[in-house]
Parts: C-alpha cells; structure tokens; sequence
C-alpha cells in the first residue's frame, strides 16, 4: 500500500477526488410505469432502481401492525452486478442491509396513518462498485417521496472511512478493500438525526468525529440532489398535466 | 394472475374482435423495441429492454467450471429468470416459481437448443476446464409480454458479450452467436390473436402461443401455455406471422 | 451419425418402426385402491402411474377459485426412474411439465361444478425413455376419467420429432438424444384443439406441419386405447356389480 | 394421521379384543405379499411389493463416489423414503417430513446396522473410490404396515441388484447380501396387539413396534412408535411372534 | 477389537464401570429465566439442558388438537457439541429423536386438561458422549416436572447395548462406536411401561432379555435422581416462599 | 418483538427520565457479568456467559479447509448465531432470521474486521489448507443485550481456544488473539439512554447503538438498530461511554 497511495501529499485520491468529495451522482424520479413509485440513480460506478408500492394490505395478516404501517425494505443485488457472479436470492448481508434500511425508513414515514398496512420497498442494485447500501437508501426515498408516501423528511445516505490512515469521504471500490475503515450512515436532513450508522474497521475516536461531520455534510448535499430530481419529476407531472387541462379545454 | 373486472375482460375481448386494440394498435402490431447494450459493466455482456411498458435487464456472465461427464468437449448455459417484487405488486420475492421457471426454460431452450452458441467453443480443457455462460434475466418492469421481452434481452446480451479469456492468460474476445432466433408470442383472447400483449391483455388471456423463428425462417423452439386451448389452423397462422414478425424486430435485437 | 443412421432409405426406424408408428402401449385403469381414480401406462419402455384424488378441498384457502375447480398435477420422476439417479424432489424441468399438464386438463374438466376445490393429479414415472410427458398426460387422462371427474374429453398426447433429417413419430430414446427436435403435443381428440404444444431443435414450417398431421393421427389412436382400458375397467366394475346385486339378492 | 370417528375406532377395538379383525384374519395373520423384483429396469435393482392393499416400489442405485475420511475401505449407504401424495389423501408433496424420515431411518438401520450388505466389498479403491448405494422407497399406495412393506421391498431389491463394475471397466456381478433381516410390525390397540396392520387399524393404532429378524432368529433393528406403551410382557410376545413370522415371511422376499 | 477389550476377565469395563453400571449423573432443576420449566443434566461426558414453555397456544392453528394438548419436542445439537462440528439445524437423526422423545412424553402428560394448546420441549445438547437421546429425555422429564406441566409419572431413560459379546448398561462412547448393539430406553417407573425403544445392532432374545431387565432397573435409580432434583429445586423454592412470607408478615 | 402494555413502557420510562431503573442500576451500570471458559469439550475453545439472566453459550470449531481464491494465504471465520426457541417465547426454530444473521454480522464483523485473530496465521499451505474457524453462539436464555453477551462470549471463546495442530501433524498450541474489542451496547427508551438494557428495557427499546472498542481505544465496530434515531451528540455520548466501560469488562472477558 506504500506505494500506489490511496492518497497523495496533497489530499488528493487515485480518482482525483479531495478527501471531502463526493462520487458524481445522477438521480432521477419517476421512472417505471407499474411501481407506486419509483427512482434511479447513477453513484460513481454504481447504479441502483428502487420501486415502492403501498400503502398496501400487509400479508400474512400476522404480521399487520394493528396501530401503523410496515416499512419493508428488500435490497437485492442482481447476479451480474458484481464481478463474481453472486447466485439469486438474499444473502446474510442483503438481509442485514435490508432490515437497517428497514429501520432507517421507519423513523420518517407518517406510519400511523395506515394502520395493518405496508409499504414495500425494492431496491435492485444493478452494477455495484463501493457503497451500495448508501446508494440503495438514497435512491429509495426518492422512490418513496415519489409514491406520495408521506415522509417528516427524505433521508439521505452516505460513507465516510479511513485510507492510507486519512479520513475520507465516499469510498470508492479500491478505498473500500484496501482503506482501514467503512462508516456508512444515513441522516434526517431537517433534524441531523442519525437512523443508520454502522462500521468496521478500525478508526480513532477523533477520526470518526471529523469523519461523521464530513458525512453528515454530504448527506445535506446529496440531499439537495434528491429534491432536485422530485422537482424536475415534478415539473414534468405538471406539464402533462397542463396539457391535460389545455387539451380538455378543447385547445 | 390477477383479478380482473369482467368489464375489463369484457372490454378488451370487443375491442379485439372488431381488429382494434385498447392502445390503438393492429393485433400482428409490436409496441416500440429499444435496446441498451453493454448496461452493466461488471457483466461480460448486459441488454436492457424496453418493450413498451416492459423493461427487462438481461446479464451474461461467464465462469470458468467443469464440463458435464457426458459432454466433456462442450461448455454450458445456465438461464434464470427472477421475476422480482418491483416488477409488479403480484410478483413475490423467494425462489422462483412455475411461471419464472417456465419463462427462464423457454428463453433457454429458444438459446441452447436452436444452437445459438456453439458449446463445443466453450471448451477450454477437453473434460477439465469450460466456459459456463449464465444468462440471468431480471425483470424491472412488467408491462405484457414477458416472454418476448426476455427473449430479445437474452439474444441481445449474448450478442454483446466478451469472453474473458484473460482470465486464464489469453485475450478477450467477443462471444460468437451463431444463430438469431427471435420470439414473437400470441395471446388468444377468447377466439381473437393479438400478438406483443399488453399488460391488461395478458390478465384477460386465455392461451399464448410462442414461436422462436430464426434468420432462415426455421422454427427453433414453440410453447403453447394457459388453459385455453389453439386450432389447428390458428397453430398455422401464429407460425406464419411469427416468422414475418420475426424478420421485421430481428436487426433490433440484434443490432 | 451417418454411419448407424436413425432412419433407413426404407423408412424404417433403428427399433423396426415405419416413421409414423408409435411405440407399444399398454394402458390400464383402477390400479390403486387409495386413489379416487388411478392409472398405469407401459409405453415403450416408459411406465407411468397416475393417481387422482378429488374434487376436494383446495389448500391453502388463498388459492381457491370461488368460480371453478383447480386442477393442480405434480409430474414426477422416481429418483431410479432414470439411469442417473435422480434427486428426489421437484427440479425445474418437473415444474415446467406439471404447469404445462395442469393448463391442458384444465381446458376439458368441467372445473365450475366445483368452486373452490382442487382436482389433484399425480403423475410418477417409474422408468423413463424419452417422451414420458406425454406418456404421463395420457395415462393421467384415464385416471381422472377413472375417477369420475367430469370432462369434456379424454385428452390425448404424442410427440413427433425430426431425425437423420426425416419427420418421425414418437421418438425413443435415441432418436431423441441424437434427433434434431423434439414437439410434444396434446389434443382433445373430439375437436383437434391442441392443449400442449412444446418444441425445441430445428425445423421447418413444412416439417413441423407434416410432424403435427402425424401427431394428431397418432392422438386419435391413442385416444381409442384410452376409451379401451375404460371399457375394461367399467366391464369389470359392472361385473361386481353385478356379482354384489347376484348375492344380495341371495343367489 | 386421519382423523377417524370414535365409532370406527371402537368397532376395531371391539373385534380385536375377541380375536377377530375387519378384514377376517387372525392377529398374527400377514396379507398377501406379492414381490416383483426387477421392475424397474433403469435401476440396479429394484422391487415392486404388494402387502394386501399397501404397495411400495423399492429402487436400488449405485454411484461411484469417495468414501468418508474415517471410513476409507468402506462404501455406504443412503435410505430414503418418499411418502408421496399419489399413495394417500393424507401425504402432502414436499421435503420429507418425520414420519417419512422415521421410516427411511428405520429400514435404513435395518439394512445397514445389521450388515445385510459388507460395506467393506463395496470398496473399490480404499479412500478413493467406493460404491454407494442408494435404496429409494415409493410409496404407491397406502393401505396400512408401511414399515414392514418397505423393508420387505428394500431387502428384494437389494437380492435382485446388480453391481455395475462395467462403469469401471470390470463385468457386473450380483451384489451380495449376507444376511436377510424380515421386519414385523405389531400395532397395539387399547390392549391388543395384531400384526400387519390394516390402513383402519394403523389410523386407530394407540402404539406400534417393529422388530427385524435375520435368518438365526437374531434380533437386527427395533423401533417403538406412537404415543401408547408396551408392557415387559408385551415386548416379550412381540419379539417372540416376529421371530416365528419373520421366518415363514423370508422366502417370499428373498425368493 | 481382541487387545483393548472392552470388558475384562472380571467384568470390569474399560472405565472401571461394572456390566450395569452408569455412568456419574448430575440433575439440577429450574436452571434458567426465562422458560416456564427447566433442567440440566451431566451423565458421563454429555452436557444436556432443557427448557419447556407450555401449556400455550399451538400454532399455526390447523396443528391444534380440539381435544388435548400437543407435546412437541425439540433435540438439537449444538454445532460445537460433537467432534466434528455439525451444521445448525435438523438432520434426519435430530427429526427422529425428536418424534420418539415427543411421543414418549405425550404417554405420561395429561394432555385432556388442555385442549389446542401446545407443550413445548427444548432439549439442546452442549456436549455430546454416547447415550444423548437418553440423557436428553432423562432432563426433559425434570424440566417438564418443574414447569408445573401435570403427568402421570416422570419418566426415566437408559440404554443397555452388547460390545465384546457382554450385554452391559450404558454405554460409553468407545462401547458404542465398537459395539455390537445399542438399545435405548424410556419407562414409566410406577408402571415398567416402555415408552421409547428403538435398537439397532445385534443381539439375541436372551441378550435382549438380560439388557432389558438391567436397563429397567436403572431406570428406577435414574428416576430416585430425577426426583431428588426435583425435591432439591422445590426445596429451594420453599424457602424463597417462607422468607417472602416471613418478609411479608413483616419479620 | 414482543407487545408489550403502554404501561410497562411508561413506567420503564419514568424510571429512566429519572435516571433509575426498573432493576435497581445506575444508567451505565452492567449487570454481573459471569465467564466461564472451557466448558464444551469437544469443541477447541468455548465460553459459557451470564450477563444478568441472560446466558450464552459460545463454541469455537477449528476445521482444515482451502482458503478462499482471491486471499490464498489467510484462513478465514464463519460466525453463526442461532436464537433458539429455548431461550425466549418469541424465538422460533428454523433458519436464522433478520434479528439473528444482524447479531451475527455484528459480532463476526467485530471479530473479524477488528483483527481479532490474525488471518495469515491459519495458513497451513499457501492457496491449498488453511483453518477455519467457526464462532458458533447459542443463545440459552434471554434476558436483554445479547448483543454484548455473544460478543463477551467469542472473544472469550477464542481466548479460550487451542488449535488443533496435532491433527496435522504438529502440536496443539493455543490460538493467539491479538486484540481485545469489548462491545458495549447503548438502549435509547424515547430521549433516555441506558446501557446494558435488560430484558424489559429491550422489549420498550426505540434505538440501540452497540460500540465496540479495543485496548488501545479504538473503535473496531458499530451498528446502530432498531427503528429510532441518535443525535450527534448522542452518538459522541456513546462511543466516549463505550470506551470507559469497555475498559471495566475487558478483564472480565479476556480473564
């Protein structure tokens, strides 16, 4: 590792990034036709859909919530999303992502105003390098603002870590299996409330201070970019729909 | 899979038998075919589909492995289909069922046995080492037509791949297809046949009949399903139309 | 395969047939005592048994139909039914034909006599030798006339195939490893509607309409088999009819 | 298994308890036992069994695979049973549940433990190369006394199965079989005891014990079942009777 | 097997053990929180708990029995507990011990006083040495005894086996890999009733008689055991009431 | 998991706003932690945990395996968490579930990332035999934090552990650890914070962060769970609490 430094003298990384930058992210809202609601993004090399549908009836009826709704998060990697071919179906690390994401959603949607109900969100990530589950939150609460599910905020996700002993912002692949330490976690912007935060590694207790306020920075910034996307999807929604109205009007 | 209103059945089934369709197409019509190759970088070949309101993602991975005892000098394919939960609210996840595994077995055959890949070419060691192509069909969005969607993303994704020969100290080189069969699926709607169903035509179908045509117009694989049931003669129209459908999406596909 | 050709210039197959000859088939009914109906089939070195039990209740409550019957088959294939040993269990090629069975009986019973049941069908194949799908709906067919189950026909299944190039009838089990294709059909012998219709291989529209010409003869001989053991199984009931009536009437 | 009306349960009980059975047979009495060995011809060896109503389809395979580290000069065996859903209305499709597994185990044990087959012959190259034989049972038809069907069709079997050493360059030779255990079931019904239970007896049995002879008149496997009891004395009569039955039962299965 | 023999001249066995004797057994009653009934067991090398939670609601509800409890046991072996570790979960083995030992119980609870519920039984063996189905039972039965659940007598378990030709008790772990035959137990000791026998091996009727008798007497002394732990833990129990009492009459 | 009334978790509440809790303990007080080392014999290292009424059993199994292609020279470790239904009314049999794989991860990640053991020390021959070891946690009784109690128990486990180096020929010796992280799990009951949480403080739980820290007092792992969040000024509350009683307990465990 001493030679090919993950970061040289002057902060910069192999990829050219500052330690505090972000991979390029493109997002967009609304982009299948069945879901409920739906997004895409595009984060660095990764490359995420998300699809919510609900509030629906909850099945089996045991597991209704009688006083709120389940938020149910699948996160599912597609066989050749990954450079070793990964077999269908969940693995022990999507259930645990899916069960944190799970809980992370659960803090911010207006639960109570669907008793016995769920809202299921699909998360396919469709070519993985570095960052997934972040990347996989972020585009599903697009998804979710997108289904009109009623949210106090939209989440926002995002990494920071440790590599050639430096913290560092948004892992790429290389950072990730060669840096000291992962901390991905995801924040409620309005409130900088933490509802996901995990890590391994290896990491100071003043590396993680200065690396949890990078972050948590981002995630204000990332979270930008999400209502940028509803925005625009917003715009087109109400362009047809003013096209609508003309056309109803006989222009 | 459905349940639908008998109006909606009621609807559609008028529509179809006065030649018109709920979207304004001719019953032999296709929606709009796009296809995006090269999609998903870490496969060694991808095609994303979109067939009107139906988007499928089709993977080709290859892996080196063992080749079968009784087939020592050939390579393999393997072809899943995951029908996942965020296609549509009646999918389920969990291993796959009777109609994924039908779909994945149709599309299989429609690749293997109308030999569109020259197994023998995946031999790398003679009884050791070959090729093993998987073929993993992901539906993102299912809007009719399943079947033709994933035939086409299967075909195209083939078409695009690489070998990854430098994994085992050559050079990559593109994987050879010898063969374009292109499906094309009728859905009988009590007496009426409307080809490239619809969503809503599909809930209210009562057979399909799908017929994979090559580029020499030879049939290279069939499957009739659902309860209901073809005449001979509809069996004779649905192949003659499948071979002129057939010529008409193939550079589509195949690009 | 040139040398030791399938098909001789006399059109004579390698086991003696002409092109368009079935294999011998032997076809019982009411071979079990458990079952409601049941059947047995030797066809070539096929043997097949067939059992059904219903209309019953259908299980779990979530699948039945409030309008009609289901008819659910399971094909399946004893683990020594094949020269390498099977793994018991369903594999995804029994799926396939159970679903594809189940959709062609599903056409002829008569399923809205009985909403919310199940018509359950059980095909197991006790030795294999190319065809046993077909093999396997025939003899079902009797079963479930044996049964009683009301239908609008027996329906009848026979593949045709293409080796050394020529069109030929029910493909052993040579003619299908070294063949060029392989096209099981069923038909409801009084209207010629096809129900199961599969191919895979390579050939021509003119093959494969001359091939189904075949097919549908063959069906209509198969079909006079499968009224035939019906026959034999009802002489034989009668005959205890009658023999009970003889000595309860004390003869 | 089935839930059975008190009525039909008190008839058994009360012909039982005066000697008699539904069918007419004497306590001790064993259906018609019919064996057609070499039924099934992809098998090495196989046998098809009737015993009275019940009847089970017995096939044995031989794979060649490696040995177990602890075991290196030994073959093995595996027993399963299927209780597949065409013998009864009460078997369900799916992986095999207790009481299949008790089965499976219980003939298995009787195979295996007493050494009906010398692991040590099916050694091909020690630590390397074995014989396994599988020994899969089909029920076909349940008309009660599974245990004894399956073990009398798993012995006939394994007498008519050929050893192919072809597959290893050799000439196939009958497989031998050293001993020639006979299972026999007892059912206990409030306080009586019948043998070869009837499907109507099985369904009201309070308690059920299986005891496996072998041609000295050596105990070789015993299982106990259900939730009744046997006395000491009980155990004793039992043991006793399946000794005497066993040995006028052997020449039908072995043959 | 000729050196090394398990059984010298003068009966003694290769632990110094005489032909009937047991191995040392430790029984301890109301061993842990959070089940309704519980004990544990050391008989030689094994290591045996059990819980039991119960009488409560069977589900899913089409088990339940309208007329009487079910009694479902559990065996497992924990992954740890063998030489070779075993993978979690049932194999075939665990399934059967489970059903004989369920079986066995459900002869001696009084199952009528509750009907549809469900009496569970966990037995989890830690340390695994010969003889764990009997050992497991032998804990079952105080666990049960201790949650209170009413039986008709605590039964007991031992097994005789042959090894050298000598008919012995309990056998240890070199006795049962070397021996001839192996021939598990359980009585109900007021009764001598069998509730569990199973055997496999080798033996004559006489063997089988002078086995039986030895292992029907050890029953009774492992049931004195089962008792005193049950005297010792209820003992312990009284004098927590007396100095609740004590403490409540204000002493 | 389990429905627990308003009222408990109203009262556990008030306690803890007002600094007490239901069982008598300060907010960062643990309960009696209890080791006991070496308790299964047959497996090369074990540790027996009482944390309070809960009880955990930890097993460490030392196999002879290859290593994986892309780390030829590192042995690796496999942690499993099994929640029988021993331990808790609300645990079911069957193959571990979210709240079990979560567990597990945790405590393997801990193990694992935190250099626990040193990987490159189980390689026996490079790209061929390394060992392998498996963390297996049973859970005996659940009375609240099995987080911190399995995590207790496989560091002592694996203290506890020689590897089994006779089987190859050499000599046991005892499995060096070279770190020593003691997870510390914080329970956040609406805006209150306690450590350790019994079983009652986890049935009303509506966040929980679990710390782990090493000898030097570094972080080595974190999860945040449940369905509540943590300020920032939370989260630096807990890792600087973490660290302090990590320090406390780390002999306890490490012995």
């Amino acid at each position: 590792m001493e030679e090919g430094k993950l970061v040289n003298d002057k902060g910069i990384r192999v990829d050219g990034r500052k330690v505090d930058e972000l991979r390029p992210i493109k997002l967009e809202a609304g982009v299948l036709n069945r879901a409920d609601g739906s997004a895409y993004i595009e984060w660095g090399e990764n490359k995420v859909l998300a699809a919510v549908y609900g509030p629906r009836e909850a099945h089996p009826r045991h597991r209704q919530d009688p006083a709120r709704a389940l938020v149910q998060c699948r996160y599912n990697m597609a066989p050749f999303s990954v450079s070793d071919r990964k077999r269908p179906g969940p693995d022990r690390r999507s259930v645990e992502i899916s069960k944190v994401v799970s809980e992370a959603f659960s803090h911010v949607v207006l639960r109570e105003l669907f008793p016995r109900a769920t809202v299921d969100v699909f998360m396919e990530v469709l070519q993985a390098s570095a960052g997934t589950r972040c990347t996989a939150l972020t585009v599903a609460a697009v998804a979710l603002a997108d289904a009109g599910i009623p949210m106090r905020d939209i989440i926002a996700s995002c990494a920071f870590g440790k590599a050639d002993g430096q913290v560092i912002l948004d892992l790429d692949k290389e950072e990730d299996n060669e840096g000291q330490a992962d901390v991905p976690i995801a924040i409620v912007p309005r409130t900088n409330e933490i509802v996901l935060l995990q890590m391994d590694g290896h990491i100071t207790k003043e590396e993680f201070d200065s690396g949890l306020k990078m972050a948590v920075d981002a995630c204000h910034r990332i979270n930008e970019m999400q209502r940028d996307a509803l925005r625009r999807r917003y715009a087109v929604t109400t362009d047809r729909h003013k096209a609508v109205k003309a056309s109803s009007e006989g222009v | 899979m459905d349940v639908v209103s008998e109006l909606l059945r009621d609807h559609i089934y008028k529509m179809a038998a006065s030649g018109k369709r709920v979207d304004g197409r001719a019953p032999e019509e296709y929606r709009e075919i796009k296809v995006r190759k090269g999609y998903a970088k870490n496969a060694e070949g991808s095609a994303r589909i979109n067939l009107g309101k139906t988007e499928v993602l089709v993977g080709v991975k290859m892996i080196l492995g063992e080749p079968y005892p009784d087939r020592p000098k050939e390579g393999s394919i393997v072809t899943t289909m995951e029908l996942i939960p965020m296609a549509s609210p009646t999918f389920e996840a969990g291993p796959p069922r009777e109609n994924a595994i039908e779909l994945a077995r149709v599309v299989d055959r429609g690749i293997r046995e109308s030999k569109t890949v020259d197994l023998g070419k995946l031999c790398i060691i003679e009884g050791e080492k070959v090729w093993i192509i998987f073929i993993d069909i992901h539906a993102l969005d299912y809007g009719g037509n399943l079947f033709d969607a994933s035939s086409f993303g299967a075909l195209a994704a083939l078409t695009n791949a690489v070998v990854p020969a430098s994994k085992i100290n050559g050079e990559d080189y593109p994987l050879e297809v010898e063969h374009h069969p292109i499906s094309i699926t009728a859905t009988k709607i009590q007496d009426v046949i409307v080809f490239d169903a619809s969503l809503d035509e599909d809930r209210v179908a009562d057979a399909r009949l799908t017929v994979a045509t090559d580029e020499n117009g030879h049939i290279r694989a069939m499957q009739k399903g659902l309860k209901g049931s073809f005449t001979l003669d509809e069996v004779d129209y649905v192949v003659k139309t499948a071979k002129k459908l057939a010529d008409e999406i193939r550079p589509k596909v195949v690009g």
